[in-house]
């Protein structure tokens, strides 16, 4: 004996779900029911919700489905936006779901930091005040000082949690002096220091038993798993069909792999799989795969403060030399699909934001020819059928990733053995973790690495990361300055200013910039040229675009989304609280 | 010339933290062994003969009184400054077996303080090679069979020759031999024991004998001196013949007295001594220090500690407030 | 037969005794004869296998991560390279840095436990305090902490950092041999007789210790392969495509060796290896115990 | 006893300093490894869609706790802290106490290594005892190769090893953490299955890792023991083989003793590997992920107790080998 | 106790070398026999081969062991073997300060050895115990309370001797009693060991290389060399007019305290080991300075002459010349 009983009522047909959290390595047992806690307990979608759930649409940042909020008005000049609360939304408990509990959500949200609840003064899109209009209508408006487009999104994608488990946590005075805060000189300083300071206070909580407004509630974890119960009081509960989950827990891939291909999982986002494995896994029974669209690509990027790669003809040489095709083949065959270009957007999106311009980027196909005219023309020197530096001195691709990235470092070893063919000596050297490999990239230790990119769906987001901090550009309240070169976290070290053919100069960070408060329209001939700027003078070398796969089971359930569906982007939760997950009779 | 007066050595038990306790090894011990002499030890186990060898042969330092070697005393030099004097006294181990390197040769063995010999004083290197011959001749073994050869292909009592040997490579004046026969066959020792003497009588070397067995003290020569030792402290000392004929200490008549008569041959002593035995001595500090096991005990040596002297009448120097003759030994059948 | 025989018996008879026991130790076990041939098989790959392969090594990409075939004996990797082939030329940088490790255990813990043991006294104490600690302190745990302070970059300097925290145990035993050794007569002899301090550590003691010592070194041998595999396998090094450790670890954490068959030769390469090696040397360190042994010497 | 009672003192004084040292050092060494979490977790929440602004702003209230000033100072705050059992936060576990994470961590990790060695060690000894008998049979160079075999390998590749065979070609046993949730936690018979279900696997590899050295070390104190005279002596008196096999038994496991501690230390050591391998949430993982995510506090944390574990489990097996042999009790220094 | 013929072999890689070959003796039942040889000689093989306790590579290979009331030893086994060590024959261990488990009293082992025994009245067997202890001079009851390294060398010896009397063995074996003992204690203990031989009635057995010790305290003496009984009779007899040029050798190698120094001289050649002795012929031919042609292939006889047994050629034809 000793299993739980199968609380959670009636609707759906009852089961245990089984899952993964795939962006959480390593449940931690002793962790709080606490949303804003790294490791806490609260996983969204299942026991923690959200105002709504963000649908990271190819090119719109603002397209939710209902959580919490079961709809919201934005204001024509995206200056406000008004939440209305799910009638039937209750906590776990049995307690209404109330305006109060939206609004001290926001209150916690600013003392932790998040888009749209930021205090640093002149933050692009934050919030500048909450109102409780009634009962189940919230009202927040925006600081118009520094608008941003993601103005909803920033306050949409936030938790809600209790205000009678959490009114404690913040103190009386909170929302005097988050008013404080707002303006300017030593009181304002000294709110927002104190209110930061409750941050700490707020990570730490934890309520003594988890009460949820989602679908499950969080039973119990030990070091392995969590257990989740179904929430009979969700406002949806009718058709949340699982009366358990379990959450799974892993240290490495290879864990999930095993998982997946004894078809223990009723679902797991994506990792990263050798083909064999994919095989495996796709052999087990039941086991169905969904793929879809995922804003991520990556790249090779460059330090042009080292030679030779300040020479475009360099760049221009590797991305002739290297086989897209086989490195992503190498490497992530089922995760990423090879880059048509290097665009510096996801090839999903690409064609929506920049249209026909695609097909006028140069596509860099595998070409040895080509890559040795590009290489002649920097000056390089075919000596004994190796590429030396013009002076004669021998050149070595030497190319850095993270140890635990294993489809970086397998697609290294790739670009090394293709360069190697091609006389161009290439090694590949891995960095103990991913925190040190970002510290030391940041400080211009490495000559070439690798560098997500293409981050969407908001175009800002997409290009600041080859036009942004990286880079030299650096965006304080909407001022947009320039650090030189191994600077200011200027790691890759690109001109300030790129002559584009057929568009001429252009400062590519302060059009990043731009992005930031521009509407879809206006966004779309600012990308263009910055892709083609990213296309001619190649930063980095989009490598692959990742494809979002996740994987399924359909002995137990059904009901899983579609391939393609925006909810691929969203956890499985969420499928099960709208109602699409069905217990199989 | 080798002279000690006054010689103390107390061992610390070591690796406690608390409560160390002290093992008094010599308690103030007079000796000396002139050029070509000869000395001998006896006592029971435990009474300090191999620390007195040890601290004369210079590999243990003593705590309070002199050793003089040749008129240099020794306390006041440094380590290194004493290493040439006590070069002169070469120690003969009681075992054999670990005496010598099990890895080297007997002609490496013997090279190494010939080359050290022949360096200090400018001679040729053909030298060594002679010598280690001649030593090896000296103690009765025939180099050309030996040489070569490990120490384990060899028996006991060739090793223990290889062993003088080895101390004659640098021209010792004194052999300190500490048990030197104990543990080499019966048949064989008498060979050792000639060996020393003869040793001695030669080439003048002086010979420390240590041992429990009073018996082998006596071929070390008549001109010997005999010094008993109880408990660290000598109660008896005197010629060789005149200890072991006429003992005037219990603790020397005892010890005669303990060794076994054989039967056939001999005729056993007619006042044997047989003491109590030692149980617990550690405390019995005042007084006499064999008081305690003592028959013929008295008051005084409770409360006094008789120390080494001459008195009316008897030949040897001894510890004893009451010494007298006792017929202990055994005699030959022949000579009754 | 008796032992006073001829005297003619000559130091280079000996060494012929020796070998001929040698040979008579290795006979008794064909065993110790498989692991004497292993051993030397090990050496051989070390220092000549890499030359039997093309650098960079051929890799055929539509063979990625292939089972055992009978073109590839052990499979293909994640590359589509030989695994046989990777094993042999990973050996290099396993045994050099191995062998770097062993040959700084055993000077640094046979030096530092010499002259513990002989010169005893403070000296002694202050460094058997150290040495304690050294072995207290897991050294597993500690390699990963200093993993991420030290680079180690290449075999040799990762075998210096692997000798310079293995010598513990060395230091511990030789001091005890030593001490051992120096109430034997003989040392003692030697000092009596005024031989050098050199002479005694380096032609009495040493000598006495040498098997010892070499078998010391083996072990070392085995335990500097271990931790570097260890550690390469956890994935806590920089990558080095050539080490048995990345191949585990690629196997196991990349090509999902414990998931599906298909990795498994990848896996079995490194470990089969390993296997071998540590075999090699239980059998070798197993026969030198019985040349070396003084028992049987008296034969 | 108060010998034991001293010794005691002995060792906890020395234990202490041990562990004052080994603080100080993994402080130092946590202190200057390259890496800076707070820079590293605002890329991460970039990466994940955050605006800078507000990536950074979250970060900083994560790590607002980041202990402050020099170096010293830090120092003498980490001290400080370890008297009072407080080493900090754990950044990675969002601010709990690292002696509470340690202390979740520490039975994941005990308790297995503890089954283990309890395993190994009693097969370890029968098995020890049967080489030592049979050691000129080919029963008993089996087990002798097979021992020196598996005490050589390291255990990662016998956590392989059983891994693949065991959780991948023939599924059998589960290698993914340490019990089923759906099994409520308590004293009932599902939930206990399951914890030993998912111990099998990491229990069966610390035991293979360690038999091996029990096997090698109980085979060679038994055939010390077997040589020694008692053993003949009580034979000969005509005693029982069962109480003959007793006399054997305990006088050759009392040396293991020693062996025991450094046995658990090995253990620990390894147990990095084999939770790795068997995603066992103890104390080897969490100094892992300790490490990968720069959990300064954590880090050190994880090392010292690791480290304090084994100097206690010295001690420990110290005292309990004082406790059994009569020789430690009454003070006489026993060379173990 | 009679033993007849016999040879206990080792196995060696040389192959099976004999220890003791074809030795005979008779001890007579209350009598103390002394048996002297230097090292290597046999004794302890032969002693132990009294108990059918050779231990492994070494077998009995000829011969036996007939004790009264027992029958041959060389026969017997398991239990019954084991049940007649200790009950019936009592052993006196070589360097018998180890004999004890180091790790258990006295009393504690005394107690095992009641069980081991099936004696029921263990009180019985403390007391008896305390009383011989008391016998030779000790508090018994602090001895049986204490651990072999509380007690000192001579201590040990005589709790050696408690416990190979205190079941009413009959014969005694001692192996080596008083080797590395000082004087004074050898003397007591050689003593005490004359006193309960007397006491009790014993058959009693001495080994040793010490012929002082077997002069002191033993009836009849058997001199051993090579693993031969080369001489044998009454001490008296054999240490006053020793026939066997061995005996003779071996008699005049004893440093005396008394008489002419130069007198005494050593043996030459050294004894033989296992590997070294010959194997046919007379053992000690190559040291024998009566060495006839006839030595090189003739093992002697053991000859009986009165009261004495010698194997000698040269005795032998000086007897019948
Ligand atoms: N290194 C040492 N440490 C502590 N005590 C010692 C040491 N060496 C000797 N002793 C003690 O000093 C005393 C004298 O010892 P020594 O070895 O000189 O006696 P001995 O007369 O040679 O005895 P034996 O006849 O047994 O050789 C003994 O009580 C002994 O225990
Ligand atoms: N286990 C053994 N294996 C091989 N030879 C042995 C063994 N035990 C004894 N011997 C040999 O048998 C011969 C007789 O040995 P034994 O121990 O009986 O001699 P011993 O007279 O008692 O000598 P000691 O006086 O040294 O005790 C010796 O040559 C010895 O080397
Ligand atoms: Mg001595
Ligand atoms: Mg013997």
């Amino acid at each position: 004996g000793g299993t739980t009983n199968n609380s959670g009522g009636s609707g759906g047909g009852g089961g245990l779900f089984t899952t993964i959290d795939v962006a959480r390595p390593g449940l931690d047992a002793s962790a709080p029911a606490n949303p804003w806690n790294p490791k806490g307990n609260a996983f969204l979608g299942y026991n923690g919700m959200k105002l709504a759930w963000v649908k990271n649409h190819l090119t719109d940042p603002n397209q939710f489905y209902p959580g919490i909020a079961a709809s919201w008005d934005v204001a024509a000049d995206n200056s406000s936006i008004t939440l209305h609360i799910q009638p039937n939304a209750k906590w776990s408990d049995g307690k209404p779901v109330t305006a109060e509990d939206v609004r001290l959500s926001i209150g916690l949200a600013y003392t932790t930091g998040s888009t749209a609840f930021a205090l640093t003064p002149g933050a692009a899109g934050a919030a500048a005040e909450v109102e409780v209009v009634d009962d189940k209508t919230v009202k927040v408006t925006q600081d118009m000082t520094n608008p941003s487009a993601k103005f909803a999104r920033g306050v949409l994608d936030n938790w809600v949690v209790p205000a009678h488990v959490w009114g404690s946590v913040l103190p009386a005075d909170f929302w005097d002096k988050l008013k404080t805060s707002r303006g300017e000189g030593e009181a304002a300083d000294k709110a927002r220091e104190e209110i930061l300071a409750l941050g700490q206070k707020v990570l730490a909580f934890a309520p003594p038993k988890d009460v949820s407004a989602g679908p499950f509630t969080l039973e119990r974890v030990n070091p392995g798993e969590a257990l989740l119960l179904k929430n009979p009081n969700f406002y949806n509960a009718a058709n949340v069909a699982p009366a358990q989950v379990k959450f799974l827990n892993y240290s490495g891939n290879e864990q999930i792999w095993n998982y997946l291909s004894a078809g223990k999982l009723d679902h797991s986002g994506f990792v990263a799989a050798p083909p064999d494995v994919m095989n495996r896994i796709k052999q087990a029974p039941g086991s169905h795969i969904i793929t879809g669209f995922s804003p991520v690509a990556v790249g090779m990027a460059f330090n042009q403060s080292k030679k030779p790669y300040d020479n475009v003809h360099v760049r221009r040489g590797l991305a002739y030399l290297i086989d897209r095709a086989q490195v992503t083949k190498v490497a992530s065959p089922d995760g990423g699909t090879p880059a048509l270009t290097t665009s510096g957007i996801h090839q999903k999106p690409a064609q929506e934001w920049i249209g026909s311009e695609l097909s006028s980027l140069e596509p860099y196909n595998h070409d040895v020819a080509k890559a040795e005219a590009e290489f002649t023309e920097a000056g390089l020197k075919k000596q004994n059928g190796k590429w030396t530096l013009a002076d004669g001195t021998p050149w070595k691709v030497t190319m850095h990733a993270p140890s635990g990235f294993s489809d970086w470092i397998s697609a290294q070893e790739n670009i090394k053995s293709q360069l190697v063919d091609n006389g161009v000596d290439a090694e590949v050297v891995t960095v103990a973790d991913y925190p040190v490999y970002l510290e030391e990239l940041a400080a211009g230790k490495y000559d070439v690495g690798f560098w997500l990119m293409a981050l969407g769906p908001a175009p800002y987001d997409i290009f600041q990361r080859l036009y942004g901090t990286s880079n030299g550009w650096t965006n304080v309240a909407g001022k947009v300055s320039h650090n030189a070169p191994g600077k200011g976290g200027n790691w890759m070290g690109g001109p300030e200013e790129i002559d584009v053919e057929g568009v001429g100069k252009v400062n590519p960070g302060e059009l990043t910039a731009e992005l930031n408060a521009a509407t879809a329209e206006e966004a779309k001939p600012i990308m263009a040229k910055l892709a083609k700027a990213a296309n001619q003078d190649l930063p980095v070398i989009q490598l692959w675009d990742y494809v979002n796969t996740q994987f399924t089971n359909t002995s137990r359930f059904t009901g899983w989304p579609q391939n393609d569906s925006d909810l691929l982007r969203l956890p499985a939760g969420v499928w099960i609280q709208l109602g699409m997950i069905k217990g199989k009779q | 010339m080798i002279t000690g007066t006054g010689v103390v050595k107390t061992y610390k038990q070591r690796g406690k933290m608390l409560g160390a306790r002290e093992v008094r090894a010599l308690r103030g011990v007079d000796f000396a062994i002139p050029k070509g002499g000869a000395a001998s030890f006896i006592g029971e186990s435990g009474c300090g003969k191999t620390t007195l060898g040890r601290i004369i042969a210079g590999l243990e330092t003593y705590d309070e009184g002199e050793v003089v070697i040749d008129g240099v005393a020794m306390s006041g030099l440094k380590p290194k400054e004493r290493q040439p004097h006590f070069r002169k006294i070469q120690m003969i181990h009681q075992d054999p077996y670990s005496a010598l390197n099990p890895t080297r040769t007997i002609h490496q063995t013997l090279h190494a303080p010939l080359s050290l010999r022949a360096r200090q004083t400018g001679r040729p290197r053909s030298w060594i090679e002679e010598r280690a011959a001649e030593v090896l001749s000296l103690v009765g073994l025939d180099p050309g069979s030996v040489l070569a050869r490990y120490p384990h292909q060899l028996s006991g009592g060739m090793r223990q020759r290889v062993v003088i040997a080895r101390a004659l490579t640098v021209d010792p004046e004194m052999l300190v031999a500490d048990e030197a026969v104990s543990m080499i066959d019966v048949s064989l020792r008498l060979g050792i024991l000639a060996l020393l003497k003869d040793l001695r009588e030669r080439l003048g070397v002086s010979v420390l004998f240590i041992t429990h067995d009073v018996a082998t003290a006596r071929y070390i020569g008549d001109d010997g001196e005999l010094y008993v030792i109880y408990r660290g402290q000598v109660v008896e000392r005197g010629a060789v013949d005149t200890v072991i004929a006429d003992p005037v200490h219990p603790y020397t008549q005892s010890l005669l007295s303990a060794i076994p008569v054989l039967h056939g041959l001999e005729q056993p002593g007619e006042q044997p001594v047989v003491p109590l035995e030692s149980l617990d001595e550690s405390r019995s500090d005042e007084g006499c220090l064999f008081a305690r096991r003592c028959p013929f005990r008295a008051d005084r040596c409770e409360g006094e500690r008789p120390l080494l002297q001459i008195t009316d009448g008897v030949p040897q120097e001894h510890a004893c407030f009451y010494p007298e003759r006792r017929n202990v030994i055994a005699r030959p059948l022949s000579e009754v | 037969m008796t032992v006073l025989l001829e005297g003619s018996s000559t130091s280079a008879a000996m060494r012929r005794n020796f070998w001929a026991g040698v040979w008579r130790v290795m006979r008794r076990k064909p065993s110790r004869l498989v692991g004497a041939v292993l051993m030397a098989g090990f050496v051989f790959m070390g220092a000549f296998g890499p030359l039997f392969y093309p650098d960079p090594l051929p890799r055929d990409v539509n063979q990625l991560t292939r089972p055992p075939s009978w073109q590839h004996w052990l499979g293909t990797d994640d590359q589509g390279r030989d695994v046989v082939a990777l094993v042999v030329t990973g050996s290099r940088y396993v045994l050099l840095a191995a062998l770097v490790t062993a040959v700084i255990t055993v000077v640094l813990g046979t030096g530092i436990g010499l002259f513990s043991g002989f010169k005893r006294g403070r000296w002694d104490t202050v460094l058997m305090r150290i040495t304690d600690m050294k072995l207290t302190i897991p050294g597993l745990p500690l390699l990963l902490v200093l993993s991420t302070v030290w680079k180690f970059s290449s075999a040799v300097q990762m075998g210096l950092v692997l000798g310079l925290l293995s010598w513990g145990g060395v230091a511990r035993a030789v001091r005890a041999q030593t001490l051992s050794l120096r109430e034997r007569g003989f040392i003692e002899a030697a000092r009596g007789l005024g031989l050098s301090t050199s002479h005694i550590v380096g032609k009495e003691l040493l000598p006495s210790m040498a098997p010892y010592i070499a078998m010391n070194m083996l072990i070392a041998i085995t335990g500097g392969v271990y931790s570097q595999v260890g550690l390469f396998f956890l994935g806590v090094l920089p990558y080095e495509s050539n080490n048995w450790g990345q191949m585990l670890n690629t196997a196991v954490f990349r090509s999902g060796a414990l998931t599906v068959p298909s990795a498994l030769g990848f896996l079995i390469g490194p470990l089969l290896a390993i296997l071998l090696l540590t075999l090699a040397i239980v059998l070798v360190v197993d026969a030198m115990d019985e040349i070396f042994n003084p028992r049987l010497r008296e034969e | 006893m108060t010998v034991i009672a001293r010794r005691l003192a002995g060792h906890l004084a020395r234990g202490l300093v041990m562990i004052l040292v080994v603080a100080t050092i993994s402080f130092f060494i946590v202190r200057s490894i390259p890496g800076d979490p707070v820079a590293a977790n605002v890329q991460k929440l970039i990466e994940q869609g955050m605006a800078p602004q507000a990536a950074e702003q979250a970060t900083r209230v994560l790590y607002g706790f980041q202990p402050k000033g020099t170096l010293w100072e830090q120092y003498v705050d980490y001290m400080g802290g370890l008297f009072t059992f407080d080493l900090g936060q754990s950044v990675t576990h969002a601010g709990a106490p690292v002696t509470d994470v340690l202390a979740d961590a520490a039975k994941w990790t005990v308790l297995p290594v503890l089954a283990g060695t309890l395993l190994s060690f009693l097969v370890g000894i029968v098995m020890g005892v049967y080489a030592a008998i049979r050691r000129s049979g080919k029963l008993g160079d089996v087990l002798a190769i097979s021992g020196s075999l598996l005490h050589g390998v390291p255990q990662y590749v016998l956590g392989l090893l059983l891994s693949a065979i065991f959780a991948t070609l023939i599924p059998i046993l589960p290698a993914d953490g340490p019990v089923d949730i759906l099994f409520e936690p308590g004293f009932n018979a599902g939930y206990i299955g399951s914890l030993v279900e998912h111990a099998v696997l990491p229990v069966a590899t610390y035991a293979l890792a360690a038999y091996g050295g029990w096997i090698l070390a109980m085979k060679s104190s038994v055939v010390t023991v077997l040589g020694d005279d008692f053993i003949l002596a009580a034979e000969l008196r005509g005693m029982k083989r069962s109480i003959i096999f007793r006399y054997i038994a305990r006088n050759a496991i009392l040396p293991l003793f020693t062996i025991l501690a450094l046995s658990l230390g090995l253990l620990l050591g390894g147990a990095v590997f084999i939770e790795r391998i068997f995603n066992y949430p103890g104390l080897g993982l969490l100094l892992i992920e300790s490490i990968t995510m720069r959990d300064y506090a954590l880090m050190g944390g994880a090392f010292l107790i690791i480290t304090v574990s084994i100097i206690v489990a010295n001690i420990i097996a110290d005292l309990f080998y004082s406790v059994i042999d009569p020789r430690v009790r009454s003070g006489e220094e026993v060379s173990a | 106790m009679r033993i007849d013929g016999l040879t206990v072999v080792y196995k060696t890689p040389a192959g099976e070398l004999p220890a003791v070959r074809d030795v005979s003796l008779t001890l007579e039942p209350g009598s103390i026999t002394g048996i002297v040889g230097e090292s290597g000689s046999g004794k302890s093989t032969l002693a132990l081969s009294l108990l059918n306790a050779v231990q492994p590579p070494g077998r009995i290979s000829a011969g036996s062991v007939e004790i009264d009331g027992l029958g041959d030893v060389v026969g017997l086994g398991g239990e019954q073997l084991r049940k007649a060590r200790g009950r019936h024959i009592g052993y006196v261990f070589q360097a018998a300060q180890n004999s004890l488990n180091p790790l258990k009293t006295v009393g504690k082992q005394l107690l095992d050895l009641g069980r081991s025994h099936g004696v029921d009245d263990l009180r019985g067997l403390v007391r008896e115990a305390k009383e011989l202890l008391g016998r030779m001079g000790l508090d018994g009851a602090r001895v049986l309370d204490s651990h072999q390294h509380e007690l000192s060398g001579g201590m040990r010896q005589r709790v050696g001797i408690m416990l190979a009397l205190v079941l009413n063995a009959h014969v005694v074996v001692l192996d080596e009693p008083t080797t590395a003992l000082d004087m004074i204690t050898q003397a007591n203990i050689l003593k005490i060991v004359r006193e309960v031989h007397a006491e009790r009635g014993l058959t009693t057995l001495v080994i040793t290389h010490d012929i002082g010790v077997v002069a002191e305290v033993a009836d009849r003496l058997a001199v051993m060399y090579g693993g031969r009984l080369v001489e044998q009779g009454p001490t008296r007899e054999v240490l006053g007019s020793p026939r066997h040029p061995y005996t003779r050798g071996l008699i005049k190698a004893i440093p005396r305290l008394v008489g002419d120094i130069d007198e005494a001289r050593a043996l030459p050649g050294r004894p033989p080991t296992l590997a070294t002795v010959p194997k046919q012929g007379c053992v000690f031919r190559e040291r024998c300075a009566l060495r006839m042609d006839v030595c090189d292939d003739v093992d002697p006889e053991a000859v009986l002459q009165g009261t004495r047994t010698v194997a000698c050629h040269a005795v032998t034809v000086k007897e019948h010349a």
